[in-house]
């Protein structure tokens, strides 16, 4: 079995659907409690969606000096898998795991209601079966999930494909920046999730595990959580855990 | 005309006694910056804006005004105002 | 008459006796006296004032709620307890109750708000429950008035501030806008939650000697008066000296809360479990052991606290939120403990179970066998009952007013008529400006700023009718609704009450599920003005006698009163609360149109009465005209037919008719399916009725052809009228109105009347979408 | 001990050319108040706590690790510590 742990900070409130959304895509899933140091020698590891010590002060950045975030951080390091969703999102972000920072919504208001994006790669651990370049379904429920990076870096992102997700009209044009209703929060160039340069650690802020099962109305997340937990099966066969990035054909 | 622009700061509060979830929230997770002493600590927020006026007084009670009606909430917050600097308008 | 003596020194305001000061009466004063055997000192005042406020002690409202049903199937705690508890089978059951934050909203919009849904979740909570879904039930006065925008903003974001923090869906409610609630908005919220039926934890205080802990935030002087003065006073919100500390919520802790306290019972540490709310450590430890048959000793000194040099009062009144008092054996201390540190919260062992039945307060301490320390001192005795089920009843009088039939809503227009209005003439704008109307456009740009979604149970969330939510590791779902209509209140309290229960139920039953409980909380004016306690009775009434007729406990609410501000008291608004059970989840069945060719069918028929109807706020109405009559046994008959036809999968789409009448339900399946539909309405009385009048007991569902003749014969044999009204398809709605009625009335006033409705979808979707921003002035986008 | 009580504020606000859609929703206010003559509003965020230290050098130190790493984010945000006062432990 696929063991990926799933981190429990005080105030995460998307833990359980995550580690059920695991479940359906087919991984054993772990709850990692955030004051232990010690992985549990799990081969992946998702940090899920809600409000770690409340949000209060910045999303994610209280959570961000957890025991757990130490052991994250070298896992990282090490080549493992990551993702954040959501508040995992703006942890990996602040903790410097992913570029950029995550600022309040461009409306000022908190937005709970599906999107569409694009994975804007198939090349790697976190999009490999998500679908070619289809537009995907699913919520998405923040705050404070405005991409934000200099111009600079955001070139550098692009050009060297760290760009994961972005924001899509219904036929799949990338969404405008202010002012569209199809980019939630105002997100500059509609990035919905970026990863690391090593391409191990990803971050996007729609929810993929409350869009897993049909009777929820859309399987397209189911994707996402599928292509890491079978890159993460892979690499385990393959002896790799954790090891330098990759790309997974 | 003889306007001067004044750059002032609104620091808004939490009023003692009500309770502050954010600075709770912080105090608790100092421990695990490894950082200790630390007590007391109360979020609030900070607006900076540029009034221009003809006097200090005047520009002060706009900043006022604006404060007492939209930047704090009389009735869990306070608020005091700071004069960070005047100069010609359009300068800042 | 002279009070008895009692506290007279720290009296407030001079010459004001303190008891008077606290909201005291004298008669009040006299009978604590009674049951004290003494004249109580300033803190058993200060408790009493509480307990035996309106809000906590329905002293108002209790013999009127005794007449309501609570028995029924399934049902496994009822009115008392902190939440109805009913059981859905598989070892589960659910958890729901509604409850006000009416007065704390009105002052500070945000904080009232989410501490309201804070409240409520607490309720659910601690009977064991996880909190599953918030539903919230907003009323507000002039949407273009600016003071109402801010309250609208800022209920709106403290729910959703709380609720999306803590990790519970809010996956519906209400948001009406009617003059009478100017001076005094409406925040009701209800939550649902999740348990197995072992785990089915009450708030009792069982076992002399056990001990009393106190888990979760440290209490400060928060709300102070906040029970007493606030929830019971007439409100005006210029006057300061009103103005309590207000309480400020803190969902993070609510989440450490709700984790720790599920934790404790999961783990069997628990002998009870008691939320504070209002009225604070006194209404958790009096009512704990009252419903035990208990007495508490309590350590004031124990308490821990937020701020330095707090009375003994306000320690004990304090409306600190996110707590909970638990009952525990002495031997479970350590473990409690354990479970309190690692989620982070404070934990105190504040007093002892006894078996006097006294709850006494004292300071300086405790011995470890849980006597008062040598040296400690006593400061009050009570007996439990008497700050509880033995605190005062008021009969008050009820009188109906001298003339019962309201004038139209201000604002209305002069011209009257029971046709279409003059000024519409085509029947399609009226459509079109009901569908754009505050009260009936989409609600999206409120509930987008809910998380209706997280912990993956939300199957139809917030905006097409009824919640329903999946429950994991079964086929079942439950469905969830509030509803209220207040302007017929207005009118007929009785009515009101009652319509609101058909309607509610309605909304369940249209899913396919079954309605199994009934939840309320009573939103009415000063009790003591005999007119508004007259109305509150006539409220119970209906809402008594919907649920005998349709066979539906009663398992909680919530009583509101003293709903008025100088500009009047608000319209009588019962708000119903209903939670049903779908069996299989695949019989669900939506309000959209599903299939290009599908039948549509009325079921019902409806009849004259457009009183206090939405096409009334906008139309005005004739003097003479009435509300519609409900009919309950029809009402039963019509929802166990639209079960059974779901049951027997012959639905493809149920969408009741209500607010706006058959037009703008019709108008929904359509838009919210992208197909059209070409329907033939016949008129029976006239077409403003026909078209959008709200009589009850109504439905449009839609199904294949093949299966309208075993519908038919469904219906019959429910003794429901049925009537084969068109075909879905196409990209417009069309309605013809055919039959006697359809040209009368028109001809009558000489004025031409189209008598076909002919809209693009789209130009409905994108004026029923775009209504509420434009109105409340937000701008579109983000 | 020899600690003293530094009381500080930290002043957390968004650097120059940051998008602050806070400050453009106060300014977009103004004219609803009829304020006129205010710009260059940017919302921030302020930060109160007492720091006990042997030295105001010392204490600031403390105020400006915990203000670097925790209270503003160095991407997004520029900060600035303000003594308000200092006294003897636990009289705040
Ligand atoms: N304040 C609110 N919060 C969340 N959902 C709301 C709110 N107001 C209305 N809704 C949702 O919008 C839809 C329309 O509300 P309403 O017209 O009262 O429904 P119905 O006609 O089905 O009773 C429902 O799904 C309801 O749950
Ligand atoms: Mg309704």
């Amino acid at each position: 079995m696929t063991r990926i742990g799933v981190v429990v900070f005080p105030g995460s409130n998307c833990d359980t659907d995550t580690l059920h959304g695991l479940e359906v895509a087919g991984a054993e899933p772990v709850a990692l409690w955030h004051e232990q140091a010690s992985l549990d020698g799990v081969q992946a590891v998702v940090l899920p969606g809600g409000f770690a010590y409340g949000d209060y002060l910045r999303a994610g950045v209280i959570a961000r000096f957890s025991p757990i975030m130490r052991s994250v951080s070298a896992f990282a390091a090490a080549g493992g898998l990551v993702l954040g969703i959501c508040n995992g999102f703006q942890v990996l972000a602040e903790a410097g795991l992913v570029p950029g920072a995550l600022l309040r919504n461009r409306g000022l208001r908190f937005l709970g209601r599906d999107v569409l994006i694009t994975a804007e790669r198939n090349d790697t651990a976190f999009t490999w079966l998500a679908g070619e370049r289809r537009p995907l379904r699913m919520p998405v429920a923040h705050g404070e999930g405005c991409y934000f990076a200099d111009d600079e870096t955001l070139d550098q992102l692009e050009r060297d494909g760290q760009v994961l997700f972005r924001y899509v009209h219904a036929d799949g044009t990338r969404a405008g920046e202010a002012g569209d209703p199809a980019n939630p929060n105002g997100s500059l160039r509609a990035i919905a999730g970026v990863m690391n340069a090593a391409g191990n650690v990803a971050g996007l802020m729609p929810h993929p595990e409350r869009a897993a099962e049909a009777v929820l109305g859309s399987e397209d997340g189911l994707g996402i959580l599928r292509s890491l937990v079978e890159a993460t099966r892979r690499r385990a066969a393959e002896g790799i855990v954790p090891t330098v990035a990759g790309v997974v054909r | 005309m003889s306007a001067i622009a004044y750059r002032f700061a609104v620091n808004v509060t939490p009023k003692p006694g009500i309770l502050d979830p954010q600075g709770r929230a912080v105090e608790a997770s100092l421990g695990h910056l490894g950082i200790v002493g630390v007590s007391g600590v109360r979020v609030g927020r900070r607006i900076e804006l540029t009034v221009e006026a003809a006097s200090e007084e005047a520009a002060r009670g706009v900043a006022g005004r604006l404060a007492a009606e939209l930047l704090a909430n009389p009735l869990i917050e306070a608020h005091e105002i700071e004069l960070l600097g005047s100069g010609a308008p359009g300068a800042r | 008459m002279t009070a008895p003596a009692g506290g007279g020194a720290g009296g407030a305001g001079g010459a004001l006796p303190l008891h008077r000061a606290l909201g005291v009466t004298d008669d009040e004063l006299l009978a604590i006296g009674d049951r004290l055997g003494r004249a109580p000192n300033d803190l058993e005042l200060a408790i009493f004032s509480v307990m035996w406020s309106e809000h906590c002690s329905y002293k108002s409202s209790r013999p009127l709620l005794k007449t309501l049903p609570t028995e029924g199937e399934g049902v496994v705690a009822g009115p008392g307890e902190n939440a109805g508890v009913i059981d859905i089978g598989d070892g589960l059951a659910v958890a729901f109750k509604i409850e006000s934050h009416n007065h704390p909203s009105a002052v500070e919009p945000y904080q009232g708000a989410a501490t309201g849904v804070g409240g409520i979740l607490r309720d659910i909570f601690t009977m064991g429950a996880r909190p599953i879904a918030v539903l919230d039930a907003l009323r507000f006065g002039d949407p273009t008035d600016a003071r109402t925008r801010h309250l609208v903003d800022g209920v709106v974001r403290g729910v959703g501030g709380y609720g999306n923090c803590v990790g519970v869906p809010t996956v519906g409610g209400e948001l009406i806008f009617d003059p009478s609630y100017q001076g005094n908005p409406l925040v009701n919220v209800m939550a649902i939650g999740l348990l197995e039926t072992r785990e089915l934890t009450l708030a009792s205080a069982p076992g002399p000697g056990n001990l009393v802990v106190l888990f979760g935030s440290a209490t400060g002087r928060d709300g102070i008066g906040g029970a007493s003065v606030l929830a019971s006073a007439t409100f005006t919100h210029d006057d300061p000296s009103k103005r309590p500390s207000v309480q400020v919520g803190d969902p993070f802790a609510e989440k450490l809360l709700i984790e720790a306290s599920l934790e404790l019972i999961t783990r069997g540490l628990v002998e009870g479990l008691q939320d504070l709310g209002a009225g604070g450590i006194s209404c958790a430890t009096s009512e704990t052991a009252d419903r035990a048959g208990t007495g508490m000793l309590v350590d004031l000194d124990a308490v821990p606290r937020r701020e330095p040099g707090m009375e003994p009062f306000e320690v004990m009144i304090s409306e600190s939120q996110e707590r909970m008092l638990a009952v525990i054996l002495p031997e479970r201390r350590a473990a409690v403990e354990e479970v309190c540190a690692r989620w982070g919260l404070p934990c105190a062992v504040i007093g002892r179970v006894t078996a006097d039945g006294d709850i006494v307060i004292v300071a300086g301490g405790l011995t470890d066998d849980g006597h008062p320390a040598p040296g400690a001192r006593e400061l009050a005795r009570m007996p439990a009952r008497a700050l509880t089920s033995d605190a005062i009843v008021h009969e008050r009088v009820a009188s109906p007013p001298a003339r019962t039939r309201k004038a139209p809503a201000p604002g209305a227009p002069e011209a009257a008529s029971d046709g279409l209005p003059e000024r519409g003439m085509d029947p399609g704008a009226v459509l079109l400006a009901l569908l754009g109307s505050a009260n009936l456009a989409s609600r999206q740009p409120v509930f987008e700023q809910y998380d209706s979604t997280v912990q993956t149970n939300t199957v139809a969330g917030p905006g097409r009718g009824a919640a329903v939510m999946r429950v994991k590791g079964t086929r079942k779902a439950l469905v969830a609704t509030t509803d209220c209509n207040a302007p017929v209140g207005g009118i007929d309290p009785w009515l009101g009450a009652a319509l609101s229960v058909a309607e509610a139920t309605r909304n369940i039953s249209i899913t396919g599920a079954r309605p199994l409980g009934v939840t309320n909380c009573l939103n009415f004016g000063d009790p003591t003005r005999p007119e508004a306690f007259w109305q509150l009775t006539e409220a119970v009434r209906g809402l008594g006698d919907a649920c005998r007729a349709l066979g539906l406990p009663v398992t909680g609410g919530n009583v509101s009163l003293y709903n008025e501000s100088p500009a009047g008291a608000i319209l009588p608004t019962p708000e119903i609360g209903v939670v049903g059970l779908l069996d299989d989840i695949d019989r669900l069945t939506g309000p959209a149109f599903r299939t290009e060719g599908d039948l549509v069918f009325l079921l019902g028929a409806a009849t004259p009465g457009l009183a206090a109807s939405e096409y009334a706020r906008l139309a005005g109405i004739a003097p003479e005209d009435g509300p519609p009559v409900l009919d309950l046994v029809r009402e039963m008959a019509l929802q166990r037919l639209v079960r059974a036809a779901i049951g027997r999968g012959l639905v493809a789409s149920a969408q009741d008719v209500s607010a706006g009448g058959f037009a703008v339900a019709a108008a929904e399946c359509a838009m919210w399916s992208g197909l059209g539909a070409r329907l033939r309405l016949r008129v029976a009385s006239s077409p403003a009725v026909d078209l959008f009048g709200e009589s009850p007991s109504r439905i449009i569902i839609s199904g294949r052809p093949q299966d309208a003749d075993d519908l038919v014969r469904l219906a019959a044999g429910h003794g429901v009228p049925i009537e084969q009204v068109g075909t879905v398809g196409g990209s417009r709605l069309v309605i013809e109105l055919a039959g006697s009625g359809a040209t009368g009335a028109a001809e009558e006033r000489g004025s031409r009347v189209a008598d076909a409705l002919d809209l693009p979808i789209e130009e409905l979707d994108r004026v029923w979408r775009t209504g509420l921003s434009r109105i409340l002035g937000w701008d579109a986008g983000s």
